[in-house]
């Protein structure tokens, strides 16, 4: 088959994806896809661009400088309340990724604990904040009933140090390194609500003068994520090489693997609910990042290229 | 010399020596080559308006000025715009005010102490040479998440040109200076005083010209890393929620801010550096 | 007011250039400034006059020997001494008056009362309308006679001149001579004086030492019996002619006995 | 001067003066003051050791020298320290080339024409004074996110300083020898080459000292806002993997590469204002 | 080699000093050279010479009248008028020999060339053995024996002196005086020299001027009737001491109508 691609060479179409974060085992199934073909099945290469800047990616996708990119949830609304014509069309985390870490000792158990305590976040926007504003509210705190303390991403070093109570974090990775200093608790945020976590983007022009392209993509990726959720150690073997890791980073990168199929697990892939997009988009006023809402918040995000849910299937029949 | 020039000074003459310091740099103040600034940024608006209601970009990557405007108003209206500027500024100048001490300090002794130099040079790079980033989590650390950490970031980014320049003006002094001072038992505090700092404050101010923009940038990054007000604060914030107004604004009083502080080290200077312009 | 006698022993110095050329400067001289006394230095361009000055006034050590100020070794310059530099050594940043008032300012004598004191001399320098003036406005002679001033505010008991009046013209000079003679009459400050000008140098002096080229020695002293107060008629008295023929003919003799000027 | 350094100014004598500088350079340059840095580096290291034994901070914070040792022979025989180490230099060296001649041009022509200040100086502030994160973008938009961003990065921090300087040694150039140069007919050229140029050389040099830092830190930044590779992406990874040893290697690469630079300017300076050591 | 006449019109010219003061330097000053002269110009310190000096060289403008070079306006500084500023003007970073060797330099001479002609040069000043030093390295006089070399390198048509001798011994000064009036001879440029030595001014040159204190300008002027070569002898010739004479009243006479020195 490796003849064949070459000769499929010059037809494929080239793609470039951006990704908010560094080569990691993160994004397997980003690899196990391209390593197994399923890009190229759809005649798809894929070109991956690692930039920490996701507000670059937004902007780049809005102006089709860019036509596919993994961004979160929040952003998209915040995105199309600017104009800029982005459509989530696919998720890639089942469940929301962020979640507050406590020291085990903690009396922390849930959102409601969290009153009065010191909480770290990254900053004031972006997913973290979003996830634990929708803790909160979940617990009906807001936040002047607590202190909450913004710090980057030094989440591991002050948690060590233990200069705060609770640290919000993205649970796949950071739990696992302040675990080194003593054991941890993770209060998950998709326990306590449902929100919209970061997904396949694309934008409206891609999505009208191309549409077999972001439906190739889509495809690839859920196939992906499945061979990622079923044989985690393979895709882990496959994603080594793209994450160059040092020697002695492998095995907790293995248990960030894991982690993260936990987050991809879902009975469906990539698929979003409707109440989900409504919460998000409820944060985002409370947290007046959003100062109205969308017009049409339907329009942020298509179902059109995911596979049928079971019911649908049935209603089908 | 403009004949107008000549007038004024022949006007100087009648007030006394300070005043007339006083008057000669309000009177370069006013110097119409200023206005040349205000005309082409006003046109670089023109230009802006154009583009923006052209529609060769969208609105999201370049806003209507009017847009930013409101954006102005709106949050001068509601104070935060003001809350933001004076964390920033405060961030900032806290950090070029401890800056300025290490680095005139060290830059004094590395400068006089040749054997200094030696050994202090290669932490001092290490010091400089860390990414901001690298080392964010430690300063947090250290001294707390909150205005502090901004204030050191900006003092980090902003002491090393300004020890570097004091180092070039101390060593720029006239060994025949010196050694005059020397004739006169000057002690090290008066050779310092009135021989060195005045001999070494052109390299010096150039310094000042350089930290005032860096210590704003400090300021800046450090809201970039973690905050929840001040300028960078706006900037980041404004780049999450796809709000470029807010960037714009951000950034434009960025510049302001950067701007006085440059044009208030040049009003110093022209004052201290008169005396170079004697003589010409 | 104490009396000082600040003496040179044996001094020898040398400069290593940055060729690595060794230079050298001095060669063991022995010299002697009684108190009150007016001495004057004579000798070729680069016989190392200026370095003897900067020795005496505690600006450099000696390679070899020693001076002694009032039998003790002198290590650092002193208040008591004071020396006017060939060079301009005024600061760029400062006005006339605030350069000449700049000794007894690092001496903590208060602003009202330097700045008297600076402004008296330079009414005696001819330079009062300059006393705001920036040294970058001033013409070489005033540059001097600027000079000249702040070495003479801190009333020295030890005076240092360094061709204190060479870039004057001839009817100043010959003003200035007056005013130093009569600043030396009112002080009896000990004046050793380094000059081109052997008339200059005659007409001043009580002893005139002639300096040979390189390395340079003291070759030849020549006593000056006048009196003081002296008048200009003295230039043209005999004992005066002759007293010049003789400084002329030592440092002719030490000069054709090196075969090139320099 | 020791009475070794005496001695080998004899045997310089002998030699040609192209030769005497050479060597005179290369003796500055084996001086045993240079052998202090090296003997603190080793106290501190023996500091580190202690700490990191002691079990004081966790190994994500502070790695123990042998792991770091160990990434450092790592990656070293797979070559990918080589790698991250070319690709910075090669960013920061550009961003400094182009710095350099924006700066030296700019500096030249605003110090020589007075009118230039008053126009350009808002506009440059302005460049400075946008944070670089906030142009990031644009920048990635107009020249691709390959290494041309992160040179244009490097040099977009890097010119300012080196600006200033050059401004502050040019007007420091004395009028009467510019009247000298005058005198003698010089040409414009002529007059920049023989007396502005080493004239300002002090000033370049410092400025320089300050511009090759600045580039180094630089490229690393924009490696942190996107790259694969580099030693600001290896810095990012490791901190991004908790991977404290990435980090501390990333970081004490870096410094290296400043050192360098920094002791590259600090040799040529060295020969160049040889003659301030003149007479002294 | 062609001759040029530089000619003095009317020449004003005033600063203003940073205090405000407006100082009248120059007066109406008319002056002409004629090719192949040799004119020394005495006068006060402060009385302007420097200035007439920098504006004969055409680097500044007066603020009125105008300098003529055979008859068209001088513009800006040309390469056939030379200046020997009264300043220090070496460029401390070249050394002795390449300070020497800038003006050729300048003017694309090549480096092998210009080199032996700064070392003939310096081998005149009697500085041979300091062509590699800097100029930090070097005595007062030295130091100005540079800067005449320097000078004279172009072999210039017109050249402008400005107290060349001023810090040099009495016997340097003389030797210098005859290598001056040998290299004139020899090249018969036009010479204008400023100097506080009458005496100097008269052995010289066929012309002395005299300058008034400020606002300067000519006084009178004084023809010398001694034909060249010169001889020291000349120094005791009775016509020699009436003409000092002459130069001594005239400056004395100016001085008195002003009421102070300087
Ligand atoms: N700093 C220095 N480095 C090297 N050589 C020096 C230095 N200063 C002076 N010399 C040399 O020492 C010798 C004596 O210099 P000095 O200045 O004492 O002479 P001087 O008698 O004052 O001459 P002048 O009458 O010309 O001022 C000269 O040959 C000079 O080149
Ligand atoms: N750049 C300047 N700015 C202001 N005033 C000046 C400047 N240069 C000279 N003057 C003034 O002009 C007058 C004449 O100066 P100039 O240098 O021409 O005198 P000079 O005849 O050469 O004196 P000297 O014999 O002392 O060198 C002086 O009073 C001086 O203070
Ligand atoms: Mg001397
Ligand atoms: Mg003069």
């Amino acid at each position: 088959t490796a003849h064949n691609v070459q000769a499929q060479d010059d037809e494929l179409t080239k793609v470039t994806l951006f990704l908010s974060y560094i080569p990691s085992v993160q994004f397997a199934p980003i690899y196990v896809a391209i390593e197994r073909g399923y890009f190229a099945e759809n005649g798809i290469e894929v070109e991956i661009e690692y930039n920490f800047d996701e507000a670059n990616g937004v902007d780049r996708l809005a102006i089709n400088d860019l036509q596919f990119g993994i961004i979160s949830g929040e952003q998209v609304i915040l995105a199309r309340s600017a104009e800029k014509p982005l459509v989530y069309v696919m998720a890639w985390y089942q469940n929301f990724p962020v979640g507050v870490v406590v020291p085990a000792d903690s009396d922390i158990e849930t959102p409601e604990d969290l009153k009065g305590k010191m909480v770290s976040l990254p900053g004031f926007q972006g997913a973290s904040y979003i996830g634990l504003r929708a803790l909160l509210g979940s617990a009906e705190l807001t936040e002047r009933d607590l202190q909450l303390v913004p710090i980057g991403f030094s989440a591991p070093e002050v948690m060590c140090e233990r200069q705060v109570d609770a640290a919000t974090v993205y649970i796949a990775n950071e739990p696992l390194t302040i675990s080194q200093c003593y054991d941890v608790r993770v209060i998950p945020v998709s326990e306590y609500a449902t929100l919209v976590s970061n997904g396949l983007v694309t934008n409206e022009e891609t999505l009208e003068s191309n549409p077999e392209l972001v439906a190739g993509m889509v495809d690839a990726l859920l196939r992906g994520i499945a061979d990622t959720i079923e044989d985690p150690d393979a895709a882990f073997e496959i994603a080594l090489p793209y994450a160059d890791l040092p020697e002695d980073q492998i095995e907790t990168q293995y248990q960030v693997l894991l982690n993260s199929v936990e987050l991809w697990r879902a009975d469906v892939l990539g698929w979003t609910s409707e109440e989900a997009w409504e919460a998000t988009q409820q944060i985002l006023l409370e947290t007046e990042l959003l100062r109205e809402p969308l017009d049409d918040l339907s329009a942020a995000y298509t179902y059109e290229f995911l596979p049928k849910l079971p019911e649908e299937v049935v209603e089908e029949e | 010399m403009t004949s107008l020039e000549i007038q004024f000074k022949r006007i100087n003459t009648k007030l006394s020596s300070t005043w007339r310091f006083g008057w000669q740099i309000i009177w370069r103040i006013l110097d119409w080559r200023l206005f040349i600034a205000p005309m082409i940024t006003y046109g670089i608006y023109r230009y802006w308006l154009h583009t923006a209601e052209s529609g060769r970009y969208p609105k999201f990557i370049l806003p209507h000025p009017d847009t930013v405007w409101l954006r102005f108003q709106e949050m001068y209206a509601d104070g935060s715009l003001l809350l933001h500027l004076k964390v920033t500024l405060r961030e900032s100048l806290s950090g070029l005010l401890i800056a300025s001490v290490i680095a005139l300090v060290l830059g004094y002794v590395i400068a006089r102490i040749r054997i200094l130099n030696y050994i202090l040079i290669p932490y001092l790079i290490f010091l400089q040479a860390i990414p901001v980033v690298a080392i964010a989590p430690i300063i947090i650390i250290w001294v707390g998440p909150d205005i502090k950490s901004k204030i050191v970031i900006a003092a980090l980014i902003t002491w090393f040109p300004l020890m570097v320049s004091t180092i070039v003006g101390i060593r720029n002094v006239s060994p025949q200076l010196r050694e005059m001072m020397r004739a006169n038992v000057a002690n090290p505090l008066q050779v310092f005083w009135h021989l060195e700092l005045p001999s070494a404050m052109p390299e010096i101010l150039g310094g000042f010209k350089i930290a005032v923009t860096l210590s704003v940038i400090g300021a800046a990054v450090g809201e970039f890393i973690s905050s929840r007000e001040g300028l960078g604060y706006l900037i980041v914030v404004g780049r999450s929620i796809s709000d470029p107004a807010s960037v714009f604004l951000g950034v434009i009083i960025l510049t302001a801010i950067s701007l006085t502080l440059y044009i208030i080290v040049a009003v110093i200077e022209l004052f201290l550096l008169r005396w170079k312009r004697a003589g010409s | 007011m104490s009396q000082f006698v600040l003496a040179v022993e044996n001094v020898s110095h040398t400069y290593t250039t940055t060729d690595g050329q060794v230079v050298k400067a001095l060669h063991e001289v022995t010299l002697c400034l009684s108190p009150k006394t007016f001495t004057c230095l004579v000798g070729a361009s680069g016989s190392g006059k200026t370095t003897l000055l900067r020795i005496m006034a505690g600006l450099i050590r000696p390679k070899s020997g020693q001076v002694l100020l009032n039998g003790k070794p002198l290590r650092q310059p002193q208040r008591r001494i004071s020396l006017v530099f060939q060079r301009d050594t005024l600061l760029p940043w400062r006005t006339v008056r605030q350069n000449v008032a700049l000794p007894l300012q690092l001496a903590g004598v208060d602003r009202k009362k330097r700045f008297m004191q600076a402004d008296q001399l330079l009414d005696l320098m001819g330079l009062s309308e300059f006393a705001n003036a920036f040294p970058t406005e001033l013409s070489g002679g005033m540059i001097q006679r600027v000079n000249i001033a702040r070495g003479l505010i801190t009333q020295p008991d030890i005076l240092l001149l360094d061709e204190p009046f060479g870039a004057l013209d001839a009817l100043t000079r010959e003003q200035l001579w007056r005013e130093l003679l009569l600043i030396w009459g009112r002080t009896h400050a000990t004046v050793l004086m380094v000059t081109h000008d052997i008339r200059e140098a005659i007409f001043l002096s009580q002893r005139v030492m002639v300096m040979s080229t390189r390395p340079g020695h003291i070759v030849k002293e020549v006593e000056v019996p006048f009196d003081y107060p002296r008048h200009f008629d003295l230039l043209t008295d005999p004992i005066f002619i002759q007293k010049e023929a003789q400084v002329r003919e030592a440092i002719l003799a030490d000069r054709l006995s090196s075969s090139r000027l320099g």
